[in-house]
């Protein structure tokens, strides 16, 4: 398990690694974490041509948050994001979901941009982009534009992602500023700690002052060859207290409209639904409890 | 005085060098020169081989040889069948092993094709691509029940069906017992193969010097002394002019026993050949084909009961899954057959087997070695039969224990060493009732389940017997030395894989002489020190090596007393051995240290009398008649989620009794790991095959190895009944942990979900997906 | 893995077989397709390259084997693909039905064994790329129809 | 394809420079190339943990890091652990007392795994000692004497608790 011979790079600079991307195109793989891509090298299902390694490319590895927004540098690896006082404070899902990835010699190297554009269906993080409703800047040669996470994971490993394109910079909604009910909730089911979600759900729920829902948002991982956003779920919540037949009522739309989950040998297609809608139910129903607890605040 | 060691919680004399990362394993030889090997292997289950073009390999820049089949000449012979069946009367075997290299056939994913030798084995594994290799592929053999049917295809095709063997065992007369019976239980069973998973892969380095006609094996085995007679044999050589070394080995759990894989007989052939050193380092992918597994059986079995719940019989008739070639013969169905018949008084049993080919990796014994399926059938069945009849689980168990006034017990059948089946000693009742009381059976059933179920909270408890039949010959010996400098070196053949061999042997030496247990240096697993014995299998290494050291350092206790009775003047019962030094007891005198002593027994000047030998040595063996009993009970509290089906478990408790017991913190350790794997094998290692016997999870991504947070603290009580059949009183340990556990599971995780919920499970492994099934198919049914 | 479903073409039924018989439109509609010809009376070898995000494995080696072909309702197909990370086998049918608003009625059912590295570690990819693979496939092939109508 | 590259490394307080292929892992590298066996490998594939070192003194998997990755950075293996002597360092030590090792395989990416752990956490309790090791493979202590030994070395249990 050795991978095979590749053209190597490591740019100092972004200008230099955008250079580098665009001038081999397809056949070249930016290299950030590698906690996914260097396995596959290994057992030679990738065999790119050309690496382009990003971890001396200085500034793109800082967490901020300005105007309402947590940026976060993409090659920040998960291991300082989950250790975040701002991220904590400003993105509390994102929080809650970062001890599920992996395990910590996982997360000291791997990387929130690595993460999302390698878009792996079965992986945390982009379903928690799809909750967050969060944006993320790419750049290339040609020059930069931001993508929502919503348009962004496009199909199985698919993003919208351009050759050349880079994702730089992730941009999250401070979530406090969204609206001061807001409760979100995080959970997922594995075999194993560490191990990729059979299913998973992550939620975000907006409250006005009588507990009334204003707006939510559910996305679901593990269930589809992309992170799926649960709108059918979702519209259910909008208008409406929260109730036992309500939270019943939202996973059952979301396991049976919202997502197609393919079968394993984990799980089987209908194992994964049911899943789907028993964790959906029970993250929904903490979001609520946590929109109250923010607002008792 | 030194105080003995015998029971005491001994920290290891061995640790260092590991903790250290000083200890040597085989992928640590680097020799100058060094050439890396990989190996093209089938991408088809079955089918004709057609045709290999290796040129555009052997071509490549860096790649020093490729061998196929047809290099080998007569070097490519099948392999040895390596334990010939046990003289049970009637029985049918065919043994059919593997040549080094596949000709005209291949029968299973994995097998390898041809052999590439390389510069580094980055440069092999590009030439594995180069390699050619032209498969017809015929229909594969997976199914067990389907491989017996006619008109399958064949995976041996000499032979009439895919049947590998066929053995019926039988005492006293199961059909009447049946007649007379109150009630009759009677299911199918599954246990589902799964891979040993030691975290060391296997390794072969081998150097071979033309000029001294020396060679020199590093091997991951667990029985270099038979490997190093085989290889010589193979390769013409003299067994002295071959040197196998098994150091530290990364685990075994079976699958590294005397196989000669392939690559063992390979590497060594390639070296003469070469002039260089080889070295070939499994990796884990090639682990999951390459390296053999264990566990696959369907049982249809039926237990016939009196209405107070008194076992009269139990008839078993199962199948076998042997893989591709059947190296180890019956060992494994031979196993369950005796493992079945657990600590209970089974007066009327017959049983009786097929062991089948298919198209998947060769099974040979992995921790358990088929105990554990005959432990799952019984105790299921039991469990049925106390439910129908309304017994409690653990009274039913209760009232067919096997008293102590029964023993040697004789059960009538043949044991995988070719011996009757004879429970040396045992004592089951206390142990069931300890067991009970510990886990707090009768207060979970009466209070907290009601307690807990009516807080909607699903936990259940579960209670299984088991013995286990351990530490059978042939034999295994020891030289004792007590060197010069006062360090005593005690050889043995044994290879160790973590058991802690150098610890225990040493124990047992240290008493005998006096010594302290750091001062005794055990050198296990190289031919060049001792090579007479077999290896480390079957819970034996301290019950078997551990008599022969015990044998051997009494032997030179008796040297010493001898020598330093003359020098000291005083009778030999009358001299004391401590502090490595003998002396007068009760005398102010020193004495003299044994180093001293071991220089005076071994002059430059001067005649060693006649009828004495030189030195203080001796060399000792030990063969036992037959195995040593060893049993438990365990018992586990766990809870499941009803939506998810998540199971977690809560408490789980090992009462066992291994006899005498040398160290109990490594007798804990060797528990706690067996557990730990039979809680893999029960809830999360499966080997998934496809139809066309794909394996669907060759990485450690989808085969699921527990971690730290899926093995709960293990709770273990230690009793102690003696073997009769050494000296010492030892009964083997090393599997014990993992052969009720998937009993002990399900049983628990029946009592969980209720009678209301319908669920029966007798099938391992039970993952949360296949429970869901099991919980909603029974829902429906119930409706 | 068993893949099986129907698809509904915008175009009359005699030009979605001539298209699902042409090597150019089908090396174009199948994804990783590098080449593709007729090598003989039903007979299509070519030479495949599928990548899955990151994963990219090996070239493979495609012969696809048509038989009981009944223009233009039914055909069958044997289906062969060999790399150097492993393979992929099986056999499929195609049925044709006249559907509403002049548009063609696919029904297809195939039976895909998967083996070597690619079952042994991407097997809970397996499904979702044979799934994501046929969509991608006759989307490219519904357009190249509508395409062709429209003409 | 690909020309060499240069790795200038410091591994256990000592600097090394070697030209190596760009595909080397790291695991190799420390193995082969610098003679330090005592990281071993047992997956290449990230899940085992057996091959954990410290990198910028953080717990990562030289099994799927590249060798060149490692330029200009700091490596601790296993054999960084004890004193010159061979005397052991309290976790080391811990691991003795606690018969916390079996075939020692898994050890070397327990030890470094849990260097880090107890540096960041010199405190832990029970769940969260098996949460740090649950990267981490082993097959032969069902992990319990691994736990008691982490608590030895904490502080958090008597050296001879049985």
């Amino acid at each position: 398990m050795k991978p095979a011979a590749f053209e190597y790079h490591r740019p100092d600079t972004r200008p230099e690694a955008l250079a580098l991307l665009e001038q081999h195109g397809g056949d070249a793989k930016p290299l950030a974490g590698g906690q996914s891509l260097i396995p596959a090298m290994n057992f030679r299902l990738a065999t790119p041509a050309v690496l382009v390694d990003l971890n001396r490319v200085g500034d793109l590895a800082y967490m901020r948050v300005d105007s309402g927004v947590l940026r976060i540098g993409a090659m920040t690896r998960h291991r300082d994001v989950e250790r975040s006082e701002d991220v904590r404070r400003a993105a509390p899902l994102l929080f809650e979901a970062m001890p599920f990835i992996a395990h910590a010699a996982i997360r000291t190297r791997g990387t929130i941009g690595g993460s999302l554009a390698h878009a792996d269906p079965a992986a945390e993080l982009p379903a928690v982009m799809l909750a967050l409703d969060a944006t993320f800047r790419v750049e290339s040669v040609r020059g930069a534009r931001e993508i929502r996470a919503t348009d962004f994971f496009t199909g199985l490993f698919g993003t919208a992602l351009e050759p050349g394109e880079l994702v730089t910079e992730i941009q999250i909604p401070v979530t406090p500023a969204t609206g001061p009910r807001t409760g979100t909730a995080f959970t997922e089911f594995s075999r194993r700690h560490g191990d990729f979600a059979l299913a998973g759900v992550a939620a975000r729920v907006t409250t006005d002052e009588r507990g009334t829902c204003v707006s939510a948002r559910i996305a679901l991982f593990g269930v589809g060859d992309r992170p799926m956003a649960a709108a059918a779920g979702a519209r259910l919540l909008e208008g409406q207290t929260v109730s036992d037949d309500l939270l019943r009522a939202t996973a059952d739309a979301t396991a049976r409209e919202d997502i197609d989950p393919t079968g394993d040998i984990h799980a089987s297609s209908r194992y994964r639904r049911h899943l789907a809608g028993v964790l959906t139910r029970r993250v929904v129903a903490r979001a609520f409890e946590r929109s109250r607890v923010t607002h008792e605040e | 005085m030194t105080r003995p060691s015998f029971g005491q919680r001994v920290r290891r004399n061995e640790d260092a060098r590991l903790l250290t990362g000083r200890a040597m394993f085989v992928d640590d030889v680097n020799l100058p020169g060094m050439l890396h090997v990989a190996f093209v292997r089938s991408m088809m289950a079955h089918g004709t081989l057609k045709g290999i073009d290796a040129a555009a390999a052997r071509q490549r820049p860096g790649v020093v040889a490729v061998y196929t089949a047809a290099d080998l000449g007569d070097y490519c012979k099948p392999g040895p069948v390596l334990v010939n069946p046990p003289p049970v009367p009637g029985h049918v075997f065919h043994g059919c092993t593997q040549l080094p290299l596949a000709k005209d056939k291949v029968r299973y994913v994995g097998e390898p094709i041809a052999m590439i030798v390389a510069e580094s084995r980055y440069v092999a594994e590009d030439a594995l691509a180069d390699v050619i290799v032209d498969i017809d592929p015929i229909d594969a053999v997976v199914d067990l029940e389907a491989a017996l049917k006619p008109g399958v295809p064949l995976v041996h095709p000499h032979l009439e069906s895919n049947a590998a063997a066929h053995v019926v065992q039988r005492k006293g007369d199961y059909v009447a017992a049946r007649a007379k019976a109150d009630i009759v239980v009677k299911r199918r069973f599954l246990y589902d193969r799964g891979v040993a998973a030691a975290i060391e892969n296997r390794a072969v380095a081998v150097d071979w010097d033309p000029r001294a006609e020396e060679m020199t094996i590093w091997d991951t085995t667990q029985a270099p002394i038979p490997i190093r007679n085989g290889l010589a044999k193979m390769l013409g050589l003299l067994e002295s002019q071959v040197r196998v070394v098994a150091p530290f080995v990364g685990g075994g759990f079976g699958p590294k026993i005397m196989m000669f894989y392939p690559e063992e007989l390979l590497l060594p052939w390639a070296a003469m050949r070469l002039h260089r050193p080889l070295k070939w380092t499994e990796d884990r992918q090639e682990n999951f084909y390459a390296t053999t597994q264990e566990r696959g059986q369907v049982h249809e079995a039926e237990m016939a009961l009196s209405k107070d719940g008194r076992i009269l019989g139990v008839r078993d008739w199962f199948l076998c899954d042997t893989g591709a070639y059947d190296p180890y013969g019956l060992t494994i169905p031979i196993n369950t057959q005796c493992t079945l018949l657990g600590p209970y008084d089974i007066p009327n049993y017959e049983t009786e087997f097929t062991s089948v080919f298919t198209n998947k990796p060769i099974v040979t014994p992995v921790r358990g070695a088929g105990r554990q399926h005959g432990v799952f059938v019984s105790e299921r069945l039991l469990d049925i039969a106390a439910r129908e009849l309304g017994i409690d689980r653990v009274e039913i168990r209760k009232r067919n224990l096997l008293g102590p006034d029964r023993f040697p017990h004789n059960h009538e059948i043949m044991f995988q060493d070719s011996a009757p089946l004879v429970y040396d000693s045992g004592n089951y009742l206390p142990t069931l009732e300890q067991a009970a009381e510990i886990i707090g059976y009768d207060k979970f059933i009466r209070e907290e389940q009601p307690r807990l179920r009516a807080s909607g909270k699903r936990v259940g408890v579960g209670i299984c017997c088991y013995v286990e039949g351990t530490g059978i010959g042939p034999y295994e010996g020891a030289r004792v030395t007590v060197e010069p400098s006062g360090t005593v070196r005690c050889a043995t053949g044994v290879g160790t894989q973590g058991q802690g061999h150098f610890t225990v042997l040493a124990q047992i030496v240290a008493d005998a002489l006096g010594v302290g247990v750091e001062d005794v240096r055990v050198v296990t697993g190289d031919t060049r020190e001792f090579h007479w014995g077999t290896g480390t299998f079957a819970s034996r290494g301290a019950v078997v090596a551990g008599s022969a050291c015990h044998a051997a350092a009494m032997s030179v206790r008796g040297k010493i007393l001898d020598l330093g009775s003359a020098i000291l003047g005083a009778p030999a019962d009358n001299l004391e051995l401590s502090g490595g030094r003998v002396k007068v007891a009760g005398s102010n005198d020193p004495g003299i240290a044994f180093g001293d002593l071991a220089g005076r027994a071994n002059p430059l000047r001067g005649a060693v009398r006649p009828g004495t030998e030189p030195g203080l040595e001796s060399t000792a063996y030990f063969g036992p008649d037959r195995g040593s009993t060893a049993s438990g009970v365990h018992a586990m509290i766990v809870e499941v989620d009803p939506e998810t089906a998540a199971v977690e478990i809560k408490r789980y408790l090992v009462v066992h009794d291994c006899g005498t017991i040398i160290n109990p913190l490594l007798v804990e350790g060797q528990i706690h790991g067996g557990v730990a794997h039979g809680i893999g094998n029960a809830f999360f290692e499966s080997l998934v095959y496809d139809d066309q016997a794909q394996l669907m999870n060759a990485s450690f991504m989808d085969y699921l190895l527990p971690t730290a947070t899926d093995v709960p603290p293990i709770e273990t009580a230690h009793r102690e009944t003696p073997s009769p059949f050494n000296v010492l009183g030892l009964k083997g340990v090393g599997e014990a942990g993992c052969i009720p556990t998937g009993a002990v599971f399900a049983q628990a995780v029946e009592d969980a979900l209720g009678p209301g919920a319908g669920v029966e499970i007798n099938e391992i492994p039970m993952s949360p997906n296949q429970l869901f099934e099991l919980m909603h198919v029974s829902g429906k049914e119930r409706a | 893995m068993n893949l099986a479903g129907t698809f509904t073409f915008a175009g009359p039924r005699a030009t979605v077989w001539a298209l699902l018989h042409d090597p150019a439109v089908l090396a174009k509609a199948l994804p990783g397709t590098k080449t593709l010809t007729l090598a003989g009376p039903g007979r299509y070898e070519g030479a495949m390259k599928v990548s899955i995000g990151p994963l990219t494995a090996a070239e493979f080696a495609v012969v696809v084997t048509l038989s009981d072909e009944i223009e233009p309702s039914h055909f069958a197909m044997q289906i062969d693909g060999k790399g150097g990370v492993g393979f992929a086998k099986g056999s499929a049918t195609v049925d044709l039905a006249e559907g509403a608003d002049g548009g063609t009625v696919m029904t297809y059912a195939s039976d895909i064994q998967i083996g070597g590295r690619i079952a042994a570690v991407g097997q809970r990819l397996v499904e979702s790329v044979g799934r994501m693979m046929m969509k991608q496939a006759l989307d490219s092939l519904n357009a190249e129809l509508e395409a062709r109508v429209k003409k | 394809m690909g020309a060499n590259v240069r790795v200038d490394v410091t591994v256990n307080g000592t600097r090394h420079r070697r030209d190596v292929e760009p595909r080397l892992l790291l695991s190799d590298f420390l193995r082969q190339d610098l003679g330090l066996t005592g990281t071993h490998v047992g997956c290449e594939h990230g899940v085992c943990g057996a091959c954990t070192i410290l990198f910028d003194g953080e717990p990562a998997r030289a099994c799927i890091m590249l060798a060149a990755q490692a330029d200009g950075h700091e490596i601790l293996t296993i054999e960084s652990l004890a004193a010159p002597d061979g005397t052991l360092n309290p976790l080391q030590s811990a691991f003795r007392q606690a018969h916390g090792l079996q075939c020692g395989f898994c050890t070397p990416g327990m030890l470094m795994t849990l260097t880090a752990f107890l540096r960041d956490n010199p405190k832990p309790d029970e769940p969260q000692i098996r949460e740090a090791i649950s990267g981490n493979l082993c097959r032969c202590t069902g992990y319990q004497h691994i736990v008691h030994a982490v608590q030895i070395a904490a502080g958090t249990r008597a050296e001879d608790a049985e």
